[in-house]
């Protein structure tokens, strides 16, 4: 079990830090951990062979009543951006991260934290779904501040911290409304409920999926909702906004297209809720990611933008769009998390994040300067890479269901999205350094190592798409036949 | 007595959106979390009572538990960033906390 | 399956580009070598099955139903000769004249020559391509290396211009994936043959097929830059890196004609024969203001950009007349508007190499320094100008025999009228190259030019080598012509 | 038929080998070309029997391979061409002996042959070709060369350039005028071989001959007429008829052999050729369609015949130039040409026509480029291009004055020499067509010719030596007669203008015999009716020649010879002569028209439109609104900066911008406000769910 392997992680990397600390040994600590969740690759892939011949994969968790872990080729697909992400910046970490404290408490929080999102996959009930949010957020606040003496993760963190503990809150009183209504916390059993036409107007339920939505949406920075992801993403260290940026904030998307299917004699009224949100938040992250002069401020914004497009290609609800919303889902992670590692190792190397100070730093640190282009060109949508590919999905399902304007508005949104990625390129790759910038070095090895993974999944995903676009459209299909999910959990 | 319930628990809700928009102290906006993750308590254990009456529902009522320790924790990670806050800024009042905009 | 001779062409250079960046910190600039040899290697594999038509398909996405192919038919026979060759020796061209630009920063000619190396593979690509998507990913893949190389080693305000190339010619490439997505949805296959199969045996409403022609349309004429959509083009050509420019004038913009008569063209062939006089009419209106524009041009890189906006209104022309002898006229314009473009350009970076200067009026009577170049910017001149002899005139009258049979057909006048205007616009041509090869190389020379020489000879090869093949193709155009003319008719179905 | 394959490929392999010759040495490059003339020469000579013969043969071979309309590269060796060959060949062949010497020791003579050659070879091409796309080839072959040989001295010395005062033009600018020029009417010709092909699919002469479907279509669509028409200004262009003459003028800035061989001899008359092969084809059709459907066309060519010939006639009379003057008169003599073969339509006989037509080409092109090698003898002697800086010529170089005085005579139309008969051909002809008016105009002009003809070899010759020679001794230079191998082709030229002179209505029993063969073979006679002609048409054309020549020549004869009195002081002391003197010199103002039709308008509307519409469209708006209304006016002017085409990227990209930078002003970065926007947007959606669900 994947969720066991990385709780074991939590519990013993304190003890074997503190040993290592005491002994004197270096690394061990940073490489236990990386090699903790590197081992839960291997319960992963038992647990996609399992699910591609189960379909539904459900365990109970002992001792707490009725909570099940429920893994479908959806929670397949969500775990795993999150654990290469989170093997990614926990390589990455090693270098990034050598400078720092409490390094003890940070490994044990970012393995925390991906249980967290592990967690909140698989969970088969809103009471396994809550826990675990819980697990993920209330390390992902501590992880954002961890630099606590300095003002910038403070103020972040704490702004972060308010508004998404009050978003679980909202959330759960949605929750709470919809367990009145349907009387279990189980998903496959909220689902069978929801199956009765009539409780399509209680008022009630209204309240709940409005508090639902908004709960969740604070999570998944759809605006307007999304005001803490700016300050907390760029606050925190880059490996941790890699991972914010990269999967936990789809953790509220996944959220988002969990519930869609649950409450689905609503999709007509979920979508419209959907895609005004969607268009907001995709024109809001683009617009203003233009004039940004911090470069993980930037990449922030256009993390905004980018879960606009998905969920644009959630409210679509077809096969088409949701596999299509799960790729993207996918890809972003790659890109995000090689763009926010590629911009912490200029950080790293130059004490700035100014763009204006960056400006010709890729001429100095060429290997990282290649990876930033490519993370840039597949964010962009080039053809050959990652991004391309599930952008265009995402487009031609508009086109299918006859969405022109829509498919319109969001091209538009892709030319904007361009410019600023390409003259961000250009500044960092082509301009002359304006700054002195003479004494800059390639980053080390283990923070090369960590973007080369991601790096390379752009491009093998761009250049081979294949498997992965069949994996999505399982994916897709799988979430929206709620029929056989409910008869798969309950039974009969 | 239902609906008195969920009706105070929507009216704290209200109130802890209020608290949020309307208080600078950055205690008070930890509180209004607190109020916040109240309501749903109040709601959950609230359907609880409604769905089996006379009984004590384990389920509503162990994720109730389960929020107000967690609520516990956050709380409590809520204080050490105050504590720090005030150490940088000289200031709890969450209006200055403004450097990180545009 | 085929052998994999053509797939070799076009990944060759680009499986290698890794291989020629790192060799290029030890070669310094004779690294441009590797990449002549690498790119012979995929002129030599087009040539190989140049005989007759040759496929190749690979399985890529099944599910979505997408493949990775390469088809050398009579159609994409001309274009891909063309970048083979053009990208080959201007590989050659490009040592001499980076050495110039680049000096004495070895590390940059790996960088330079592994970029090149792949704009030459993805130009390539989009040519053999057989599928819409692997078509649009080489029409973007062209893209990023030529902005690159701009906004690395051009002139002026580099980034800038390559900055709005890039957006102007993705903004294109945008409306096309719409269009390419439509088409998908309507009829649920990406494989061009089999779109054009089930677009032509299916009727599909008019309004939908304006549409989705449109939106196509106006993606290839982005990249041809007809007038409207041509505001990047002369930034981006003048100050381009001048092997660049010659590789993006004559060679890419062109791909957008392609785009149009391979795809556009055989998709919808009733919208372009309902819009064939507003078509024309563009063509026309985009010839002459660019001749008139490159009239008034004193930078001789500027003036060559808009010369080439003007026989990109040619191109169009010929298609607007939706007939065999049209539209294979346009793509052998194609053809001799790259040996000539390129011949011009080249040149154009020889006067910079030799005289430091781009202003016209500041050259003069170079002619007795440099003979050579002065003929062969008269010989490059002279295939625009469409004079007999060069493979120009073969291309032009058989655009305009085709605008004018297509005219007398149709029965309409006014196509009449703008077909001979438009060969009065050809007027333009004679005006402004004549011209300009008066003013820089006739009359007496100024006194800060006494000490120019002649182009080296590495570069003057290339040149040369191109305007040797504009004479054989302009005498006997029959292999090409055969094959072309044969393709036109059997795939487009046109008479 | 090898040898007319040959004929024009052994020029074109020379011309190619010349660089490679020039490798071995000066003089192996020099002899070689001539060399290779000769061949041609010798290849064109061994046809002469099929003209003889009237036989009509006729090759080809595959070329470009077009379904369903291919296109052929071939050869049409019928009496026409034959005549037109060796014309070409030979004298070409003269050319380039006497280039030899008058070429001596300038730079660049590897390209002086090349070109040579390299004309030559596409000149025959032009005439042996079968069809028109091939001829076209050859058509734009000789063009190619004629810009490059009229731009020879392209360093553009002050000494080279010629024109009229006060605006003189270098070389290299009257080499792309003349190219610009006759590309302008190539453009025209072009379109209507493209629509004959449309129709006919072909573009063979013999095919077009023989298949009449064409015809009868375009007849049938109305745009037969206007098609002939639009292939005429191929012709006009490159033959210098109005009002495509301005170019030849200044095509004498290239070198004399130059002038003479392109600009008199050969392919000025190339436009001669083909309007002759039209003339045939719509001969062969007559029958099907009916002659009426050609009259118009004919008509047309025989009145901008008649009107060049007397338009350049006139300018001749005035030139100072003395190649300007045979410049003038090649345009005027090649429109007698035209007139000849225009009246052919028009009248019943159309092999008469014909012949008039193509024997004035032959004995002009003999006694023209006789005169303007000699001239170019003097001027090489001389050192100077103005016939008023001569003078006296005839006592220091004998030989070269009765060359040209023959030559000149002969031009004029004196009995007995070849031109008499030529030009009293085609007066005949022109007669026969009823068109009183086109018979007093080509009258006129032949009297204009003598009395310039008479005024160039007097003011040349017998003319006291003019200050300028006497400079030119006084520095030592001797003038003298110029060396045998200069003088012999053109003294050969004169004296055969003189023999053919005697044998002269021999020389037309002969063309008219072979020519008829030709319509023979298009299978018909011209069925016409002839029109009302009052008066034997022999005696009239005899009769105008003669006047024309006592008109023509008394005048000459009293101002010139016997310099009774003096022209100058005639001309300025009367105001009217004055202003027509003026009138003539500035060439009728059609150059300067010209000049600033086609060279001052587009260029300044391009750079108009660079400034106004590539640079900023709403510029050139507010330019164009502020004359109707001020008020709108400033309204644009808001928008001076934001251009169109340019200036509506920056503009967009401006207002891009601005709203960027407006939604960074969401992120207030106020956790109150933040909490706010949650707040508000939780009752929003709560609102649109609860209406949209119709609970509200």
């Amino acid at each position: 079990m994947v969720i066991w392997t990385l709780a074991f992680g939590c519990c013993t990397i304190p003890i074997v830090g503190w040993v290592s600390d005491r002994l004197g040994l270096r690394y061990v600590r940073e490489w236990y951990s990386s090699l903790v969740i590197a081992l839960a690759f291997i319960p992963y892939i038992l647990l996609i062979r399992l699910v591609a011949r189960v379909g539904v994969v459900v365990y109970p968790i002992p001792s707490l009543f009725h909570s099940i872990l429920t893994v479908d080729m959806v929670s397949v697909f969500f775990i795993l951006p999150i654990l290469i992400v989170g093997f990614a910046s926990s390589i990455y970490s090693t270098s990034y991260m050598s400078h720092d404290t409490g390094l003890n408490s940070y490994y044990t929080l970012l393995s925390a934290m991906i249980l967290g999102m592990i967690g909140v996959v698989s969970a088969g009930d809103f009471f396994t779904f809550f826990l675990f949010w819980e697990v993920m957020s209330i390390s992902s606040y501590a992880l954002v501040a961890f630099r606590k003496d300095r003002w910038e993760p403070v103020e972040a963190g704490f702004k972060y911290l308010v508004m998404s503990s009050a978003g679980s809150a909202l959330m759960l009183s949605g929750i709470a409304i919809v367990y009145g209504i349907a009387g279990t916390l189980n998903f496959a059993g909220i689902a069978l409920a929801m199956r009765t036409p009539v409780l399509a107007s209680d008022p009630w339920l209204i309240l709940a999926i409005s508090l639902i939505i908004v709960g969740l949406g604070i999570k998944a920075a759809i605006a307007p909702m999304h005001t803490w992801l700016p300050d907390a993403h760029p606050a925190a260290p880059s490996p941790i906004s890699s991972l914010l940026s990269g999967v936990m904030i789809k953790t509220g998307v996944y959220g988002l297209l969990r519930f869609y299917i649950l409450f689905q004699t609503l999709h007509a009224y979920w979508s419209l809720i959907l895609s005004i949100l969607a268009f907001l938040t995709m024109f809001i992250g683009n617009l203003t990611a233009m004039f940004q002069t911090d470069i993980k401020r930037l990449l922030a914004y256009s993390s905004i933008a980018q879960i606009g497009y998905i969920t644009f290609a959630l409210s679509i609800g077809t096969i088409q769009s949701i596999s299509a919303a799960l790729l993207h889902v996918f890809n972003h992670a790659m890109m995000k998390g090689l763009l926010f590692m590629a911009a912490g190792a200029f950080y790293h190397a130059t004490g700035s994040r100014d763009i204006s100070v960056l400006e010709g730093v890729g001429r100095r640190m060429k290997l990282t300067g290649v990876i930033l282009s490519i993370g840039l060109l597949a964010i962009a949508g080039m053809p050959g890479l990652n991004g391309f590919v599930s952008e265009l999905l995402i487009v031609s399902a508009a086109i299918q269901q006859e969405l022109y304007l829509q498919a319109a508005l969001t091209i538009i949104n892709f030319v904007i999205s361009v410019a600023y990625y390409l003259r961000l390129l250009q500044r960092i790759m082509l301009k002359e350094p304006r700054s002195d910038l003479s004494r800059v070095e390639e980053a080390p090895a283990t923070m090369i190592a960590g973007m080369v993974i991601l790096a390379s999944l752009c491009v093998f995903v761009g250049v081979y798409p294949s498997m992965f676009i069949s994996i999505s459209e399982l994916a897709g299909r799988v979430a929206l036949d709620i029929g056989s999910y409910i008869t798969s959990i309950l039974g009969g | 007595m239902y609906e008195a319930i969920l009706v105070c628990s929507v009216a704290l809700i209200a109130v802890a959106l209020y608290g949020f928009y309307s208080k600078r102290h950055m205690i008070k906006m930890v509180i209004s979390v607190e109020i916040l993750v109240n309501a749903a308590n109040l709601l959950l254990i609230a359907f609880g009572a409604y769905r089996a009456p006379g009984y004590v529902e384990l389920l509503p009522q162990s994720l109730a538990i389960l929020s107000i320790s967690s609520a516990g924790g956050v709380t409590a990670v809520a204080l050490a960033l105050i504590l720090a806050v005030y150490k940088v800024y000289g200031t709890v009042d969450v209006r200055k906390l403004r450097r990180l905009r545009g | 399956m085929s052998l994999p001779i053509l797939i070799q062409a076009v990944l060759t250079p680009i499986v290698l580009a890794p291989i020629v960046y790192l060799a290029g910190r030890r070669l310094s600039h004779h690294v441009g070598w590797l990449a002549f040899a690498i790119l012979i290697h995929s002129t030599a594999m087009i040539l190989m099955v140049a005989g007759s038509e040759y496929l190749e398909v690979y399985s890529w996405v099944p599910r979505m139903g997408w493949d990775i192919g390469f088809k050398l038919d009579g159609l994409s026979l001309p274009f891909a000769l063309n970048i083979a060759v053009l990208s080959t020796v201007i590989a050659v061209y490009s040592i001499p004249y980076m050495e110039h630009r680049i000096g004495d920063r070895p590390g940059e000619y790996g960088s330079y020559y592994a970029l090149y190396l792949l704009y030459a593979a993805g130009m390539l690509g989009a040519v053999l391509a057989t599928d819409l998507v692997e078509f649009y990913i080489f029409y973007e893949l062209m893209l990023i290396p030529s902005y690159l190389l701009i906004a690395r080693w051009g002139y002026g305000e580099r980034e800038r211009i390559a900055f709005m190339y890039f957006l102007w010619t993705h903004i294109g490439a945008l409306a096309l994936l719409a269009s390419i997505v439509a088409v998908y949805w309507v009829t649920g296959a990406t494989s061009i043959e089999v779109v054009k199969t089930i677009l032509r045996n299916t009727r599909i409403p008019f309004q939908l097929e304006a549409g989705m022609a449109t939106a196509m349309l106006v993606g290839f004429l982005v990249k041809m830059a007809v007038l409207g959509l041509h505001v990047w083009l002369p930034h981006a050509h003048a100050e381009a890196p001048t092997p660049i420019s010659a590789l993006l004038s004559p060679a890419m913009i062109g791909i957008g004609g392609y785009g149009v008569i391979r795809i556009a063209l055989s998709f919808f062939p009733r919208f372009f024969t309902a819009y064939s006089l507003p078509i024309a009419l563009w063509a026309f209106l985009t010839m002459l203001y660019g001749g008139l524009m490159a009239l008034s041009q004193d930078d001789i890189k500027r003036l060559l950009a808009y010369s080439s906006i003007s026989q990109m209104g040619y191109l169009l022309f010929g298609i607007s007349s939706v007939n065999m002898l049209g539209v294979s006229g346009s793509i052998l314009h194609y053809l001799s508007h790259g040996l000539g473009k390129g011949i011009l350009f080249m040149i154009a970076g020889i006067l910079i190499m030799q005289t430091e200067l781009r202003s016209i009026s500041r050259m003069g009577g170079l002619a007795s320094k440099m003979p050579l170049t002065a003929l062969s910017t008269l010989i490059g001149f002279l295939t625009l100008i469409g004079l007999p002899t060069t493979s120009g005139f073969i291309s032009e009258w058989m655009i305009f025999g085709g605008v004018i049979r297509s005219s007398l057909a149709s029965g309409s006048m006014d196509k009449l009228i703008v077909a001979i205007l438009g060969l009065l616009a050809t007027m333009l041509t004679a005006g402004y190259g004549l011209w300009t090869v008066r003013r820089v190389f006739f009359g007496s020379i100024p006194k800060h030019l006494e000490e120019v020489r002649e182009g080296s000879v590495i570069a003057l090869t290339p040149i040369i080598a191109l305007a040797i093949l504009t004479f054989v193709i302009g005498v006997y155009p029959a292999p090409i012509l055969d094959r072309l003319t044969q393709t036109v008719m059997l795939s487009l179905n046109l008479g | 038929m090898m040898e007319a394959w040959l004929c024009w490929l052994t020029p074109i392999c020379g011309a190619l080998l010349t660089p490679i010759l020039a490798r071995l040495g000066h003089k192996v490059r020099d002899y070689g070309a001539v060399v290779f003339s000769l061949l041609a020469a010798l290849f064109a000579s061994r046809l002469i029997p099929i003209a003889v013969e009237g036989k009509i043969i006729w090759e080809r071979y595959g070329w470009m391979p077009i379904p369903g309309a291919p296109v052929y590269v071939g050869v049409l060796v019928d009496p026409l061409s034959v005549i037109m060959a060796n014309v070409v060949s030979w004298i070409s062949f003269l050319i380039m002996l006497y280039s030899l010497e008058y070429m001596h020791g300038e730079p660049g003579l590897t390209r002086y042959w090349f070109l040579m050659n390299f004309f030559i070879g596409n000149m025959l091409l032009l005439v042996l070709s079968d069809n028109l796309l091939q001829m076209f080839f050859g058509w734009e072959g000789v063009g190619l060369c004629s810009y490059g040989l009229i731009g020879f001295w392209y360093r553009d010395d002050r000494k080279y350039w010629v024109g009229t005062p006060p605006d003189e033009y270098p070389p290299s600018h009257s080499g792309m005028k003349a190219f610009i020029t006759t590309r302008m009417g190539d453009v025209g010709m072009l379109v209507a071989m493209l629509a004959i092909y449309s129709y006919s699919g072909t573009f063979s002469i013999p095919e077009l001959q023989s298949n009449t479907m064409w015809a009868s279509t375009l007849m049938e669509s109305g745009l037969l007429t206007p098609i002939l028409l639009l292939m005429l200004l191929g012709p006009i262009g490159k033959s210098a008829q109005f009002p495509l003459h301005e170019w030849l003028p200044e095509a004498m800035a290239g070198p004399t052999s130059v002038s003479a061989l392109i600009h008199a001899a050969t392919m000025v008359k190339a436009g001669v050729y083909l309007v002759a092969r039209i003339a045939i084809i719509a001969a062969s059709l007559t029958h099907i369609i009916g002659f009426e459907s050609f009259h118009t066309f004919f008509i047309v060519v025989a009145w901008i015949g008649g009107f060049t010939a007397f338009l350049a006639a006139t300018q001749a009379m005035v030139a100072r130039e003395l190649k300007k003057v045979l410049a003038y008169s090649t345009i005027s003599q090649i429109g007698y040409m035209m007139l000849a073969l225009g009246a052919a339509g028009i009248t019943a006989n159309f092999v008469e026509g014909l012949t008039a037509g193509i024997f004035h080409l032959v004995s002009h092109a003999v006694f023209k480029a006789s005169l303007f090698l000699a001239s170019g003898a003097v001027l090489h002697v001389c050192e100077t291009k103005y016939m008023d800086e001569m003078g006296g010529l005839r006592k220091y170089m004998p030989v070269t004055f009765t060359s040209m005085l023959i030559a000149a005579l002969s031009l004029s139309g004196v009995p007995p020499l070849l031109g008499f008969w030529s030009k009293e051909a085609v007066l005949k002809v022109c007669f026969e067509t009823g068109d009183v008016a086109l018979f007093v105009l080509s009258a006129a002009t032949a009297a204009i010719t003598f009395f310039y003809s008479l005024r160039m070899i007097s003011i040349t010759f017998l003319y006291p030596k003019s200050k300028h020679l006497e400079e030119l001794e006084a520095e030592g230079l001797h003038i003298h007669e110029v060396s045998p191998i200069m003088w012999i082709p053109y003294c050969l030229l004169a004296f055969s203008t003189l023999i053919l002179g005697v044998l002269g209505r021999l020389v037309e029993e002969f063309f008219h015999e072979s020519l008829s063969h030709i319509i023979a073979a298009g299978h018909l006679e011209a069925v016409v009716e002839s029109h009302g002609v009052g008066f034997d048409p022999s005696i009239a054309s005899l009769l105008a020649s003669v006047s024309a020549l006592v008109i023509g020549g008394l005048p000459g004869y009293w101002f010139y010879v016997a310099r009774r009195g003096d022209p100058y002081s005639i001309v300025e002391g009367s105001v009217i002569l004055k202003a027509v003197w003026r009138f003539l010199w500035n060439r009728w103002y059609i150059n300067r028209l010209y000049y600033i039709l086609f060279v001052n308008i587009p260029i300044s509307l391009a750079k108009i439109m660079n400034r106004w519409i590539e640079v900023g469209f709403f510029n050139g708006l507010q330019y164009g609104v502020s004359l109707i209304t001020l008020r709108l006016a400033i309204l644009v002017d808001r928008f001076m900066e934001v251009g169109f085409f340019n200036n509506l990227q920056y503009g967009v990209a401006e207002l891009i911008a601005r709203i960027c930078r407006s939604s960074r002003y969401l992120q207030t970065g106020s956790l109150n406000i933040n909490m706010y926007q949650v707040s508000i947007i939780l009752i929003i959606i709560l609102l649109i769910l609860l209406v949209s669900m119709g609970v509200l």
